[in-house]
């Protein structure tokens, strides 16, 4: 209907303005799966921003199957997702785990570094809404299920290093979510 | 849309050098949805109470003054982001007063010192360390041999016991010093009682209260457990309700909440209060009648400028309603007669048999020392008897008069130590200062009275590079050693700790003081009350109290609601709330009744040059009928000469015209008479309020309690007392928009609109509301609302979404002055004329009958504004957003609410972010909201719970039940606007024949 | 023919010099004082924009609003120019349908001057909104948000309104001017005819052409009557919609129009007096159209006079106590004089045109209209200023202090419509040729021995 | 200039009536494809010239009908796309709609009719026929394609009507 709508609309004077402006969002198509034993050496070949350390989600998510909120520790209580403290990072990598690959050796060993010096390793920061939009992650988890995540930020588990796969804030996104699952579209559900 | 990033949030850089590196390792992950921030910081170590996104609360105790009402700070991602009330403290049971409020921005504010700092040579300030500064500290100290003098503004604490000891270790002198220390009250009380303690006034008891010019809703006291017990005798509930009587020159705002105001020459209330006891006692035969034979009503008439029967109605109806209560004291009521006052109104209190009942004596601490000791200790310093002198939380060289030569003597010491945050004038004159920390950043504890120990825990990490003073005095009593070797602590925690571990005498120490820290501290019940013994009384001969100075116009200063003794005065959000009587902001005036204006030839504005034999001050004029024509009135707390960029330079201190002869054993404010000279000059007022009068519109409705008992409605009330016809609507207009509303509604049953949701609606008692504007400052809190400036309020663009109308009434002809007070904040009205202007829908009506405003659709045509009949939108002309909040106030910023930017209007928005995180709660916990879940921040921080919010689709909703109670009215009723706000009727406590406010209907 | 010569209507020249008069307008070297008055019309619109700029970097606070009062001077101006865009269509449109042939030798000018005021008043909307960037959002686009304007806004009526008006105005009057350009391009040579020839679109005057352009005419004609009426109905609606004593009259419509095709023909006469004299135009704009327009001023005058009674009427009659708080400090309070000019200006002036004498004189007649401009002006401060600064709660109440920034976008508009009309009247032809001509019989056979 | 050269020829008149007249000869005698030139609407000419009346109209009316509908579309449509409650108003309510309907109405009505104009001017092309500039100030011209085996009867014709210059196009 809207998209008929949006063609009618165009030929009555606005086609112009409507393929410019008009934008609907482009469905979380997945990326080519990364195969975890070519280690890819440099990052900047891959999609998205380069981190401070090299840490691969599809390791950590798809191989071992560490579950998002392992991490992510309060997305399911809270309206932010939480970054996962240096502490948990080293509960695993202080002595256990020390990397498969003398590449991740190297990863790993900048990790203990800046926990060693104190310093927090500062993440590169890939979504983000604006500051006028109020995001509740919680409330999202609790109605679409903790397996929810890729719905916003794409199949990360398959990412050696995370992209933006959907403009997040881009409020056609989220509405056109709330129309398919026939939730509140009210302004002040997000905005205040 | 992007300027709405730009908004200044929190600058996470600015952030991460305050919190985030030292020790405990909290971190920021608030305004996480801003785009400005770049990069994700994580966390060193998981603090197990702070949850990004989800506030902490955490218990402490109110350090802006030495009431120690109990607080609970709500934090974020470990910075506290709002000061409210904690409700199990017995004090101020869950409200908290403007004041109080604003100490977040002493925490967070800009001009506080970074760290130590020492006069070089040059008299210029040198930043030095830590270690460094306390060995010069220590080594004056410790080279005073006994010379040393100990000036602390704290008062009865752990600390301040410590710092007694310390000094008396050091064979030192140590005053603890309170501007406003109520010393007449005491000496009066040693008079009659022979006692030095203050009692504690159960107002919430008395039936009929009369105040000698004690602002018991301002500064006088505990001001916030005074107005509640004041909004629980005098606010109604259909029931009788107490009368209240206010005896002094200047209608203040207490004055303005009593039902009548007796208006007698300063220093006459002595009389007036004689008279009474008189009366009293002869009526209840009281062993006080013997004492007050040469006052009888007719003896003190004339002087008092009553009636004798005046007096004589007024002991009656006092007598007759038992517990009744007399207050006396206080900065206004401060002249050289004083102590005859208290001593007066005590006799009155016995002679009614209040003492025990409503004056109930044994709950307070010995209060603080003031003038009467502070005066000494300057006149030796003057003397040169000291070496060192050490200023804790303390400013004499403000709070006390110029005339009296204080700065020179201090100067006089050879070493001077200030342990002052903010560069105020006593520092300034020191060679050293070791910065404390705030009240939020430091182990401290306050002891406002017996069974009372409130907590301060450090809720965030020092702001700026403090050290608490506590710690400052174990270290260098280390260095120092020989009698001060022995506080040897590793830490003042340390020592609070066991200190407390005595007085706990708990088996279990460590659990107790978690569960106390988790209340805030320790609430004994308050000790039994013990009845004072009357000392024998021979006949009274008081004195007319004399004025220095040839003028014609007794000076009264009196301290300011928002600065209190000047302590205030750095703060914006205080500044800005205007004052409540005149409804000025960010500036200082005097007062002068019209009459006295036009004799002048004095206009509003007008710069006047007041001349008193110890100082001048100009000050600006405010015309106001509520001051006697023969007194000038003028608010202390501004003309800082120091004190940070708020203050500096801002206003006139009226202390400066005081002289500051004592001789009694405090200090007399009201003590001066001045001339007055014209300048010429002008300054414009910066006046919030437009038109001071109701015009017959009806906005603040009343009626006398007769017709309230009798469940009246206003309507009915006003038509009963024959006053203006009803502005409703004519019947006609009512079959016209019968059923209008529903049938409009059926036709919008669409998209959101069709599915249930609750409805919210809000309820104001106007009959408990006191205009004390702690809901305003507590709104500016909540939302980040940008503080405008003084230029700025000079248009009229303050931005406070919340405010207190104030109208006058009477005044004229005979009629007595009244003053209406009620607070005005978005009506959220159902057919809202502000929405349907809007071109972009910015502003609309939510399914759950909220009047949205979305400010990042909002493109700023002002219809809206221009369409609401109560002119409760509020507009950014200017990039206020940018200039509100100068790091690190930023960090006060609440991230649950954006900051709006220029060009976008705003409004109340009935806590709406408040509303979802509960409803957000609720559906992560699959339950339904509970009533009183939500409460917005105004309705929570008033003192006299004069607010209601909650769902009006809810039955048994306690804001229902005020809502259908016989006082409801909405405001501005005939535009049909149905307005979600309902206002009860205030309810005046005088005869129904007496009733005026002909300008109200 | 003497007896038709008499008819003052008609003019007296022949199609030979009604061509040499008109283009002459234009091809003559123009004077140093066009020069200079373009010139500083010029300025006054830089002062324009650098004006704007300084609020697009600072926020419209530095323009001298303050609350309650939130539509001030720029509100006011837009009314005002919007007022002056009308008699323009109502004379070319109305009076064309009309057939009163007094019409003819003034329409151009009108419409040069409707256009250009309604480009104006259009500045106005995105200046006087908190956002500039964002004034888009008032046109329905399809966007990336789902997002529509809101239809029952009367905002979004005047949005449409206005670039209605705009755009249909504008065509109308391009339309006319088409066979004058091209009798222009005839009369011209070197690259300026090249320039007329590409803006007469062909034109050649040929049977074929004339056959569809006269209906077309017509039909514009059909569709702007309405227009011109509707426009300000609209804007007043935009006041008239709201609920602030003072603005929600039933009356506003026609009280508005009326308003402003008066304040319209009050422009008109204040651009026309000098011009006619200026470009020598004298025997085609003769005594006998002021005097048409004279009556029309007066017409309108006197429906303003009494709208003006009614206002106060109903305040008085409605019973309500804001209605007559508000009108009663319209005369007698803080803006009592704004108050008084307007009713000075507007209602008592406009009467002396019932006499003839004043009427007739040019002079008299142009001081005339010098004050309808000012007190159109005022009327709408009145209206606009006035009514806010005390509507329902008096604590809210409060006065305005417009700052520099007002005066300076206020000055700035007359020097941005005087620039494009300046530079109009010297490039087009200001006197409709072809209609004129169209009203001189042709020469007949007959009567040889006239003209030449 | 790539367009075909009319032949013909082209007379110009100082007086309407002879004019007039000669187009009327030149119409009986089967000369329908006339040019008349004249710089200024003039009703003798139309009746001498005699064709029907304009269809522009239909342009007009159409837009007319169009732009209404799309006004009240637009706004109906759009109000119910995303249904927001203001004022306790219905979401779609008729008469402040009337306003887009009009608006509308007159837009596309008065912007399709200047291109009714055009269109049907442009569909009689007068490209390559002589034209002088003369008759956009005080002639008429009168030009008649024919062949060189006409001409001369035309010239003829021209100048017994008093036409003042007669010119032949080759």
């Amino acid at each position: 209907m809207r998209k008929w709508f949006f063609a009618g609309f165009g030929v009555l004077a606005m086609a112009a303005v409507a393929s410019v402006t008009m934008f609907r969002p482009s469905g979380a198509q997945q990326p080519a799966a990364a195969k975890s034993n070519i280690m890819p050496v440099d990052t900047g070949s891959l999609k998205g921003p380069r981190q401070p350390i090299f840490f691969r989600h599809d390791i950590h998510a798809g191989q071992k199957q560490i579950p998002c909120q392992y991490c992510h520790y309060s997305v399911g209580v809270s309206n932010e997702p939480g970054i996962p403290s240096m502490q948990t990072c080293m509960g695993c990598h202080s002595l256990a785990v020390g990397g498969s690959t003398p590449e991740n050796k190297v990863e790993i060993k900048k990790l203990r570094a800046a926990f060693n010096a104190r310093k927090p390793i500062e993440w590169v920061r890939i979504h983000a809404v604006a500051r006028h939009v109020h995001f509740p992650h919680s409330r999202h988890i609790k109605a679409l299920g903790p397996q929810a995540c890729a719905t916003c930020h794409g199949n990360v588990a398959r990412m050696p290093q995370v992209y933006k796969v959907n403009n997040v804030n881009n409020m056609g996104f989220c509405i056109t979510c709330h129309l398919e699952r026939k939730v509140s579209r009210d302004c002040s559900t997000c905005h205040y | 849309m992007t300027d709405q990033a730009e908004a200044s949030g929190v600058d996470r850089r600015q952030f991460l050098k305050v919190i985030g590196t030292a020790g405990a390792g909290a971190a920021i992950l608030s305004g996480c949805s801003t785009e400005r921030i770049s990069t994700l910081v994580p966390y060193m170590v998981q603090s197990e109470d702070q949850v990004p996104g989800i506030p902490t609360w955490y218990a402490s105790t109110c350090s802006e003054c030495n009431n120690g009402c109990g607080v609970y700070v709500k934090t974020r991602e470990g910075r506290p982001i709002k000061l409210e009330g904690n409700p199990d403290h017995p004090v101020n049971a869950g409200t908290l007063c403007s004041r109080g409020q604003a100490g977040l921005q002493a925490l967070y504010n800009p001009d506080r010192l970074a760290g130590p700092m020492a006069k070089n040579a040059a008299g210029k300030w040198d930043a030095i360390k830590w270690d460094d500064a306390i060995a010069r500290f220590a080594a004056k100290v410790g080279a005073t041999n006994g010379e040393l003098a100990v000036i602390n503004g704290y008062s009865a604490s752990t600390f301040s016991t410590m710092l007694t000891k310390w000094t008396a270790a050091l064979n030192g002198f140590v005053t603890n010093f309170q501007p406003f220390s109520r010393e007449p009250e005491r000496l009066a009380n040693q008079k009659t009682w022979g006692r030095d303690d203050l009692p504690v006034y159960d107002f919430a008891a008395a039936k009929y209260i009369v105040s000698f010019g004690a602002d018991f809703l301002e500064t006088w006291g505990s001001v916030v457990e005074q107005q509640r017990g004041f909004a629980t005798s005098h606010g109604f509930n259909d029931g009788a309700m107490s009368r209240a009587v206010f005896v002094g020159p200047r209608l203040s705002l207490t004055a303005a909440n009593a039902d009548e105001w007796v208006n007698v020459p300063a220093g006459s209330e002595t009389l007036v209060a004689l008279a009474m006891a008189h009366v009293v006692a002869a009526k209840t035969g009281s062993a006080v009648a013997s004492a007050l034979t040469a006052y009888a009503p007719e003896q003190v008439a004339k002087d008092t400028g009553l009636t004798a029967d005046q007096i004589t109605k007024l002991a009656n109806a006092f007598a007759a309603a038992s517990p009744s209560l007399a207050v006396a004291g206080g900065v206004g009521a401060q002249h050289r007669g004083a102590i005859d006052l208290c001593h007066a109104v005590n006799l009155l209190n016995e002679a009614a048999g209040n003492v025990g009942k409503t004056v109930m004596f044994g709950a307070a601490p010995s209060a603080s020392e003031g003038y009467g000791s502070i005066q000494p200790l300057f006149d030796r310093m003057s003397q040169g008897q000291f070496q060192v002198v050490l200023v804790h939380d303390a400013n004499p060289l403000f709070t006390l008069p110029k005339s009296g030569k204080f700065t020179e003597s201090f100067r006089k010491v050879a070493f001077k130590v200030s342990t002052a945050t903010v560069l105020d004038e006593t520092a300034a004159e020191c060679d050293l200062i070791l910065p404390n920390l705030h009240g939020l950043e430091r182990w401290d504890d306050l002891m406002p009275r017996k069974g009372v120990l409130g907590m301060l825990q450090p809720v965030v990490e020092p702001v700026r590079g403090g050290m608490h003073t506590g710690d400052v005095l174990l270290q260098a009593s280390q260095k120092i050693g020989g009698a001060v070797a022995s506080f040897n602590a590793k830490s003042y925690e340390a020592y609070l700790k066991a200190e407390w571990e005595k007085s706990f005498k708990s088996s279990d120490f460590a659990t107790d003081m978690r569960e106390a820290l988790g209340r805030g501290g320790v609430y004994t019940a308050s000790t039994t009350v013990d009845q004072p013994k009357l000392v024998a009384t021979t006949a009274l001969a008081v004195t007319t109290p004399t004025f220095d100075g040839p003028g014609d116009y007794v000076l009264m200063p009196y301290p300011s609601m928002q600065y209190h003794d000047g302590r205030g005065a750095n703060k914006p959000w205080l500044l800005e709330n205007p004052d409540p009587i005149t409804k000025i902001t960010w500036q200082s005036w005097v007062e002068i009744h019209p009459d006295t204006a036009q004799k002048l030839d004095v206009r509003e504005g007008e710069i006047v040059e007041l001349t008193s034999p110890h100082g001048k001050a100009r000050a600006q004029v405010y015309v106001y009928a509520g001051v006697r024509p023969d007194t000038f009135a003028m608010p202390i707390g501004l003309g800082h000469t120091e004190y940070g960029r708020y203050a500096q330079g801002r206003g006139v201190n009226p202390l400066d015209l005081v002289g500051a002869a004592d001789g009694q054993g405090f200090l007399p404010y009201v003590g001066t008479k001045v001339s007055v000279a014209r300048t010429g000059d002008y300054h414009q007022v910066a006046r919030v309020d437009g038109t001071p009068r109701q015009l017959g519109r009806g906005i603040i409705q009343t009626m006398p309690v007769a017709n309230a008992i009798k469940k009246m409605t206003p309507e009915e009330s006003y038509k009963a007392i024959g006053r203006g016809e009803a502005e409703s609507n004519p019947e006609l207009e009512q079959k016209a928009i019968a059923g209008f509303y529903e049938a409009q509604l059926d036709a919008t049953k669409f998209g959101d609109y069709a599915n249930e949701h609750p409805k919210w609606g809000m309820a104001v008692d106007l009959s408990r509301c006191t205009g004390c504007s702690a809901c305003v400052t507590a709104c500016y809190a909540e939302n980040n609302i940008p503080t405008v400036g003084e230029e700025q309020v000079f248009r009229r663009r303050e931005m406070s979404w919340m405010r207190i109308e104030r109208y006058w009434e009477g005044g004229t002809n005979g009629e007595p002055l009244q003053a209406r007070f009620s607070p005005v904040m978005c009506q959220h009205c159902d057919n809202a004329p502000c929405e349907p202007v809007c071109p972009v829908y910015a502003s609309y009506h939510t399914a759950d009958g909220l009047n949205g405003q979305v400010y990042n659709r909002c493109v700023g045509t002002r219809y809206c504004s221009n369409n609401c009949p109560f002119k409760v939108r509020y507009f950014n002309w200017l990039k206020y957003n940018e200039s509100a909040w100068p790091e690190p106030l930023n960090l006060q910023l609440n991230p649950d609410v954006i900051t709006r930017v220029r060009g976008v209007m705003e409004k109340c928005t009935f806590c709406v972010q408040r509303i979802r995180s509960a409803q957000n709660t609720a559906r992560l916990e699959d339950r339904d909201l509970k009533d009183g879940e939500i409460v917005t921040a105004c309705a929570q921080s008033c003192p006299s719970g004069a607010i209601k919010f909650g769902n009006v689709k809810d039955p048994n909703a306690k804001v229902v039940q005020w809502k259908q109670n016989h006082r409801g009215y909405v405001m501005l009723e005939e535009t049909n606007v149905r307005p979600s706000v309902t206002y009860l009727a205030k309810v005046l406590n005088i005869e129904t024949a007496a009733f005026t406010g002909a300008e109200e209907r | 023919m003497a007896v038709i010569a008499h008819d003052p209507s008609l003019p007296t020249q022949t199609h030979a010099e009604v061509t040499r008069d008109v283009v002459r307008t234009i091809t003559d070297k123009p004077a140093m004082g066009y020069y200079i008055l373009a010139g500083s019309m010029a300025f006054l619109t830089l002062v324009l924009f650098v004006t704007l700029g300084a609020m697009l970097k600072y926020g419209i606070g530095i323009a001298g609003y303050q609350p309650p009062v939130m539509w001030s001077v720029f509100i006011t101006t837009f009314v005002f120019w919007v007022g002056i865009g009308h008699a323009g269509t109502l004379i070319s449109a109305i009076l064309f349908l009309f057939r009163s042939r007094w019409r003819t030798a003034v329409y151009r000018s009108t419409e040069a001057m409707t256009v250009f005021a309604v480009m104006t008043a259009a500045l106005f909307p995105i200046i006087h909104i908190g956002r500039e960037w964002v004034f888009y959002w008032l046109i329905p686009y399809p966007n990336a948000r789902f997002l529509w304007p809101n239809f029952k806004s009367p905002l979004m009526w005047d949005v449409f309104a206005i670039s209605t008006y705009l755009t249909v105005s504008s065509t109308f009057l391009m339309v006319g001017l088409v066979p004058d350009i091209a009798a222009v391009r005839d009369h011209v040579s070197g690259w300026k005819k090249t320039v007329y020839a590409k803006l007469s679109l062909g034109w050649t005057g040929a049977d074929s052409q004339w056959r569809h352009y006269t209906r077309a005419y017509l039909y514009l004609a059909a569709l702007c009557t309405p227009l011109v009426l509707s426009v300000h109905s609209v804007v007043s609606w935009d006041f008239a919609m709201s609920i602030v004593p003072g603005w929600h009259g039933t009356i506003f419509a026609p009280y508005f129009v009326a308003g402003a095709i008066y304040s319209g023909v009050g422009m008109v006469l204040t651009l026309m007096i000098p011009l006619r004299k200026v470009l020598r135009l004298d025997q085609m704009i003769t005594e006998y159209h002021f005097d048409n327009l004279a009556k029309l001023t007066l017409l309108t005058g006197s429906i303003l006079f009494y709208a003006y009674s009614m206002e106060y009427f109903i305040a008085w009659y409605s019973g309500s106590l804001f209605e007559q708080t508000t009108f009663w400090r319209r005369v007698f309070g803080p803006n009592w004089w704004a108050g008084w000019s307007m009713v000075i200006c507007n209602a008592f002036m406009s009467q002396l045109l019932w006499f003839p004498k004043i009427r007739k004189n040019l002079a008299s007649l142009f001081v005339i209209s010098i004050f309808i401009n000012i007190g159109m002006w005022f009327e709408r401060y009145v209206i606009v200023v006035s009514s806010l600064t005390n509507d329902y709660v008096p604590y809210a109440w409060g006065q305005i202090n417009p700052s520099w920034a007002d005066w300076c976008i206020l000055a700035g508009s007359f020097g941005w419509f005087g620039l494009w009309f300046t530079l109009f009247y010297k490039n087009f032809p200001i006197v409709a040729i072809q209609e004129i001509k169209e009203m001189i019989p042709m020469p007949r056979r007959g009567a040889a021995a006239r003209g030449h | 200039m790539a367009y075909r050269h009319v032949p013909g020829v082209l007379a110009s008149f100082e007086h309407i009536d002879a004019a007039c007249s000669a187009i009327r000869e030149l119409k009986s005698s089967g000369h329908d494809d006339l040019t008349v030139y004249s710089a200024a609407a003039n009703h003798e000419l139309e009746a001498a010239i005699g064709d029907p009346v304009s269809p522009v109209r239909l342009f007009t009316l159409i837009g007319g009908l169009v732009g209404c509908t799309a006004g009240f579309g637009l706004a109906m449509w759009m109000s119910n796309d995303w249904p927001l409650l203001t004022g306790g108003k219905p979401i779609v309510t008729v008469p402040p709609f009337v306003v887009f309907g009009f608006e509308l109405t007159v837009l596309i009505g008065s912007l399709s009719t200047v291109a009714g104009i055009i269109i049907l001017s442009a569909m009689k092309s007068l490209k390559g026929r002589p034209y002088d500039p003369r008759f956009s100030d005080d002639r008429i011209g009168v030009f008649v394609p024919c062949g060189a085996d006409q001409a001369a009867g035309v010239e003829m014709l021209f100048t017994q009507h008093g036409s003042v210059e007669v010119t032949r196009d080759a």
